[in-house]
């Protein structure tokens, strides 16, 4: 069995980038952002130094959820939405898998919203990588919960006038036990914190700001470039309202970097603790069992 | 006189324990071996409120409520206005009412005459005060006199009384036996066994008292279902409950969802993990969970989904039965989804079908869905206690070293449709799955010519599955013209249909299949092809199960539908009565 | 050789522009009134990769595609494999490829030589860089080639093409203007008209080219639905995409929902308070949307459901048509569901039946669901205008001044089963909606007696408006003996059907409920009862049609199934053989 | 047409709560904290002064949400989790109304959570009145998303383990633009605060602790009692980032009171907003809208 620690050296080296990769060719278009964090995953997973065969990486319906088809791991493309309850299943049948979540602002941010904050207080033992494009691309350009205020695109041909969500912010909400965000012209950070957050024990969330070029324009890598900005090197990670502060800043600039983590029990772990706390009533034969229901 | 089944009903508001006294009734007859079935009714409040049960207890197996009651314990009439539908009296029925509450009861109650009730004025309270020192014990005086009645042994009443309010201290527990004794000492007075039919029995094994839910839960352990994910919602909350605590026993994951489709995804991926998943949940949630059922059935992953039915549409009427789920469990999910649906037909046989769902789907690899209904998920029955050393189901076939070379997760050699599959950190079995129609490896296609393959094998193993499992349950005459066919919690109420109808000299038979989807066409066809005219029987005011019988079946003419809404139990005199006038019309 | 129809193939990657060919050739023809029907196909890419049109153009009005292609241009015969199944051609066809691209083409062709295919190779390229500047324009210089072929005007090409490129600068669009003449200019020098049969026409007034979303869409409009919400899905975002840009014009609401469950509830939101409103999807959509449908039905609030129906089960193949959402669109929701399924049969049909889908919601109280499919929503027509001036639908009845003393919104009065309404902010009518059960005032109840009322005024419902607008298109020879049943998508393959058995010595007819649910079964069971043999055509592995018709008639044993999975149009020609097939084993 | 505006005096003065209260008796169990959630919102909608005919209470499913059944209102006792998108359906078709959505913490932070963050984004001008008693009250007790750690309900034999959710730190990532927390004990408080929500221009949530005692225990509201604190009457409630930490203390306070408010435009403006910009491009008779469609 082998289990993901907080170690810093891969735990078997003899894994590398390309054991990762399928022999499936992306369909993404030329310089969509998601090959940039296509890379970065098998690399991460080269870096903990798992087997592929350990590894399930679990998407829903996007353009960045066919993912999973381009790992050489255990895949599963699955429905709009749905990632993280699925991801959920696999880590408490397989505990010591290592398990990804993958897919874009829509499917985690809109259609699957309402399981990222049970994903989070459970502290379920996945990594959870959300690939913002902040456009629906896969449907051929329609507004996400995360496009600006203004835009336009093929629903808001007057300009987009919903207030975007943050998803980090919205992770902190959430009690997610490690958050951070990236931006897939910084690939070196890429996989450290893809990396980092693989070793996390407990629910990571990885927002990376990955642009369409389709469908939201060339220029929108230039543009984040301009505005993203490290958290500083004393920058402290065990303050949840520091952490919603530094992520949901105001003045234009978008941070990146790991604003949380904290250790606490897992959903893993806290499966555990309950069977013993089962257990510990005795009857726990079948027979005994049954015998509640004897008169 | 002697009798060999007697039914009884009760109903009290809040305060009056008519729902204890009830399964205290049932234990003490389990105790005993005696067969047994209650059903309880409840008003909208949350706590408290009016309530009634319905207990039908018998020497020989029961599976039907029984129509009308011999026996009446009213606490307040006007409670019993609102149960008047459930609690229809036998002519000539005993009523035992509450004196001191409502002294001009006799008057007072809404019986009719000519239903010629015979009434016994009973100070319960009085008794309960003087013996128990509570008037709130009067439920146990009434407990007293009832198990008098039936013959039942006081002794027994003891130990289960003991163990009931034990945690509340011993007093309390004896102060409760007393008031009983109180009371089987006040029927033997009155003399009670000259006015109504005494139950006539002698001594067998102790029985299970259990619930069709519970009975379901347990099935699921038994079978190795290891994963359970779910939501609340009536009536099917107490399957989860039950899991919650007894799973993690022997090592299964439980978890309470967010919604409904959040807990179906939760399966699919335990189940396409390698873990035996199940999940429950009633009509608005089976709703819920349709768009994920139908990828569980395209990403061939084994799953049971339990539906224990109420009424709909929508929210419906929560606390009452239906079976009106019926085309949403065959047809709910877009597209030509893959799913074998079967239907439990009493407490037991929830344990059994629970198992089998979960054999049929490890064997084929497809979700299964199983529908049960309030009806058996809340009533109490005494069955003969489960083997718990039933094997579990076999797991799916797993794909062999020589296999997982340019693995084939859905490779269409297996004639049958089946693929071998891996279970989740096989080395050498990575693959990709997907609710995108895919080929053999899984990768996406959007060809016509591989979309109808797969097709095929996905509807081949439903077939298959038929083929394999696929099983009627047949009673009655051989030579009947007359056939009965109902399904699921019917199966009770038909049988006694079918032997009424045997004595009233219409030769009848009747059939209720356990797969519904697919089905087992060919002996629903072969069975009504031998009758000159087939009633379908069901709760479903659309008669689902009518146009689903016709739609699967040829020379369906002779069949008509009895078909009316749920919220109220079938009756053997209603399904007699319907026959009757068939019978006029097909013979004039 | 001249004809009054045309069926032409367009295939290539990326760059090479033929849907946009395809897209003018259309609006010409639309120009000079011809009637023409283009289908597009894609890979799976989300932009660039091979894509593929089809048209037909004819003097005279068609539903269908055409069986087999008389003409192909092909820029890539490695594209063309991935669109053989769609693209299949005439023996002695002609087929026109880029001598530049592939100069062995002729052997390369993958074409079976038996096909006798007559090759013409035109150096698309060389003449777009002598016209244009820009090879490029090579989509140009075969709109050119094709114009001719069709005896198109050149004026008119020349009109659409400056439409189409203005935005791009003036220049842009002479060039490609440029690159049209020279296409035109070769194809008369190679005399092409000597090889290929030529379209005979004589000009008449313009048409429309609409797509079967956007005319759903604009049939929502005319009949003043004034709310939308959605959320995108394949194949029917556009109907979203157009009513955000058109309905604020008329003072509506739009709303892109966070997902599906939202939208259906939102419109149910809308629709209680007054409005018309609607909300459209596909597969996965409809089956998040179930919960929601059941409540609209039974708290009977007037609405619109439509599914631009794909392949299915689970995501299947999201850009490919079938007609297989047909039982979840009747049954999908739990319990005895209340709604009407209607389905269009063409583009401009899409139209009509969105407004009728609103005249129903309307007048019955219930959400009506809409079935389209990938095939019409997302095929170009020519049609004739629709008429701007249509009213809008009539507006649900509204209790008057005297009802709202005591206002009873489930009122049981009327025996059509609609109760008066009231719209929000009614002084007076102020009402308690739910999905829970009950009473004529809308409080909840959970009594049998009611909930078989109630169920029995919400199918009553149903019901009436079945007979008031429950509709069936008939068509083919009186005397048929041989009939064909289809539904939706398929009326004008089945038409075709029925003119070439007709042909063959057959007599057929064909019917095409446009009212699926509940079904005008006394029209579809005459129609039936007059034939020797019925077969029953459709797009769905399981055979839902096929199925549900059995279930709603009687005597169907003379009925067999045609059905076969989607992501692949029906054609005549497997129809006409099927017949065939048929009869030899009926006649046998 | 009845406009709901910031002013502070009732509109209609002729209604008076009992104006709002409806014949139907409630059933809820004695002791329950709905009782003094229910008797608030009339005084409130009298204070405010609209009548009785333009408002419409919507909800879900849940003990609490049968509250549209007690208001001689409008009422829609939808299913379960989806009130918030039904009452966005209302408002918009009936913007002049006075929409409140309400419903319990299972229903709005479990099954309906999807929904809050796109209410709260879009600012849709309702009020959302969630009835936090920690438990499923309704089904008879399983554990909600904001049942403590530890506790023991019917689906946590062994206590439950996962980190509760806090639905007013959820409000304040969502971008709701009034958010404020009270407590069934403090009437008058909790009066001024649903008058002040109603009044607020936008959507505005208000989270009430509502204690249910048959299935959290009659020592729940004293247990409360002892936590709650006022919010300073120096508390600004225009920062964000501010109200996030006031909201989520971890001293084993609760505030109570206003946490945040900002008047932005709202969803029914930006539809009117949307249409100006629509009809300005001219062209708006059905007759040029379908003239797009000629070649
Ligand atoms: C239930 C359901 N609704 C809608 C869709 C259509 N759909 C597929 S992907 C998608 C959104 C894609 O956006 P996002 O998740 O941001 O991924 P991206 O393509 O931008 O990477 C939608 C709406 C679907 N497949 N299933
Ligand atoms: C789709 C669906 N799932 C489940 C239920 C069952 N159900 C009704 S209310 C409820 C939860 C009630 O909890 P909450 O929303 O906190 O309200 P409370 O009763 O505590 O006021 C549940 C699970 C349902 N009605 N519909
Ligand atoms: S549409 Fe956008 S997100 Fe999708 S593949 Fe193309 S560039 Fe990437
Ligand atoms: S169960 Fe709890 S929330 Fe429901 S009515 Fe009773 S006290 Fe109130
Ligand atoms: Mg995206
Ligand atoms: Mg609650």
């Amino acid at each position: 069995m082998t289990m993901v620690t907080a170690a810093t050296q891969p735990l078997r080296p003899e894994f590398v980038p390309a054991s990762f990769k399928s022999e499936l060719k992306p369909i993404w278009c030329k310089g969509c952002g998601n090959y940039a964090v296509l890379t970065p995953i098998h690399k991460a997973l080269a870096e903990v130094g798992v087997p592929p065969h350990e590894v399930a990486v679990i998407s829903g319906i996007g353009c960045s959820s066919r993912i999973p088809g381009y790992c050489a791991t255990y895949g599963f493309n699955s429905i709009h939405g749905r990632a993280l309850p699925i991801a959920t299943g696999v880590k408490l049948a397989k505990p010591h898998m290592t398990v990804i979540a993958a897919g874009g602002d829509g499917d985690g941010l809109s259609i699957g919203g309402g399981h990222f904050p049970h994903a989070g207080r459970r502290n379920v033992d996945i990594t959870y990588i959300m690939m913002d494009n902040e456009i629906y691309g896969l449907t051929k350009g329609q507004a996400s919960p995360s496009t600006p205020v203004g835009d336009l695109t093929k629903t808001t041909p007057y300009g987009s006038m919903d207030r975007p969500l943050d998803a980090a912010s919205l992770a902190l909400a959430y009690n997610v036990s490690f958050v951070a965000r990236c931006f897939v012209g910084e690939g070196a950070h890429l996989v450290q914190t893809i990396t980092e957050a693989i070793r996390h024990p407990g629910f990571a969330f990885v927002h990376i700001l990955s642009p369409c070029p389709t469908f939201r324009g060339v220029d929108e890598f230039k543009e984040i470039r301009q505005h993203i900005e490290f958290l500083p090197d004393d920058y402290k990670t065990d303050e949840r309202n520091a952490a919603f502060t530094a992520a949901s800043r105001t003045d234009g600039k978008i941070s990146l970097g790991v604003f949380f983590r904290e250790e606490r029990a897992t959903l893993v772990e806290n499966a555990d603790i309950l069977s013993e706390k089962a257990k510990a009533k005795g009857k726990n034969t079948i027979q005994e069992i049954f015998s509640q229901f004897m008169p | 006189m002697n009798v060999n089944e007697i039914t009884i009903g009760i109903v009290g508001s809040g305060g009056d324990g008519s729902i204890t006294c009830g399964e205290l009734l049932t234990k003490a007859a389990a105790r005993v071996g005696l067969y047994a079935l209650l059903l309880k009714s409840f008003g909208p409040q949350i706590r408290g409120g009016e309530s009634s049960v319905r207990l039908r207890i018998s020497t020989h197996p029961i599976s039907y409520q029984g129509d009308r009651l011999d026996a009446l314990v009213v606490f307040s009439w006007n409670e019993y206005l609102k149960f008047q539908d459930v609690l229809a009296l036998k002519t000539g029925a005993l009523v035992i009412h509450d004196e001191t509450a409502e002294p001009d009861y006799s008057e007072k109650a809404p019986l009719d005459p000519s239903m010629e009730a015979r009434y016994i004025h009973v100070p319960f309270r009085e008794l309960a005060e003087q013996s128990a020192g509570d008037k709130l014990a009067k439920n146990m005086v009434m407990l007293g006199m009832i198990s008098r009645m039936l013959n039942l042994p006081l002794d027994d009443l003891e130990k289960i009384i003991y163990a009931k309010f034990s945690k509340k201290g011993d007093e309390v527990a004896q102060a409760n036996h007393k008031a009983t004794e109180a009371g089987a000492e006040y029927a033997a007075k009155l003399n009670i066994s000259s006015e109504v039919p005494t139950l006539d029995w002698s001594p067998r094994p102790a029985k299970m008292v259990i619930s069709g839910n519970d009975a379901a839960a347990c099935g699921a352990l038994t079978a190795g279902c290891r994963f359970f994910a779910g939501y609340p919602i009536t009536p099917s909350t107490e399957v989860m409950e039950w899991l919650m605590k007894e799973l993690p026993k022997v090592g299964g994951k439980v978890v309470q969802t967010e919604d409904e489709i959040s807990a179906m995804n939760m399966v699919i991926g335990a189940g396409y993990a390698g873990d035996m998943a199940m999940t429950a949940t009633s009509g608005p949630g089976l709703s819920l969970k349709q768009e994920a059922i139908g990828l569980a059935g395209m990403a061939e992953v084994p799953c049971v989904i339990l539906d224990v039915q109420r009424c709909g549409p929508s929210t419906g009427v929560p606390t009452k039965s239906e079976q009106s789920d019926l085309m949403a469990a065959i047809y709910g999910t877009h597209g030509d989804g893959v799913k074998v649906v079967l239907a439990p037909n009493s407490v037991p046989d929830c344990f059994h079908v629970i198992r089998k769902a979960f054999e049929i789907a490890e064997a084929y690899q497809l979700p299964v869905l199983v529908l049960s209904d309030q009806f058996i998920g809340h009533r109490s029955e005494t069955i003969d206690p489960f083997d718990p050393n039933l094997p579990p189901v076999p797991h799916r076939t797993l794909a062999e070293n020589g296999q997982l070379e340019n693995f084939k997760r859905y490779s269409l050699e297996n004639p049958n449709g089946v693929s071998p599959a891996v279970t989740l950190s096989t080395q050498g079995g990575e693959h990709l799955v997907s609710g995108i129609e895919h080929d053999e490896t899984g990768r996406p296609v959007s060809s016509y010519s591989i979309h109808e393959e797969m097709n095929r094998k996905r509807h081949t193993k439903m077939y298959e599955a038929m083929m394999q499992f696929g099983r009627v349950h047949e009673f009655g005459a051989d030579d009947a013209e007359i056939g009965l066919i109902g399904w699921g919690s019917s199966l009770g109420v038909l049988e006694e249909a079918v032997e009424r109808c045997n004595k009233l000299g219409f030769k009848a038979a009747g059939l209720v299949p356990e797969m519904i989807h697919p089905l087992p066409a060919e002996a629903v066809q072969s069975f009504i092809d031998g009758k000159q005219h087939v009633l379908v029987v069901e709760l479903s005011y659309q008669a689902q199960f009518f146009r689903y019988l016709k739609s699967m079946l040829n020379h369906t003419d002779r069949m008509t539908s009895y078909a009316r809404s749920g919220a109220k139990t079938l009756t053997a005199e209603e399904i007699v009565h319907a026959i009757q006038q068939r019978q006029e019309t097909v013979l004039a």
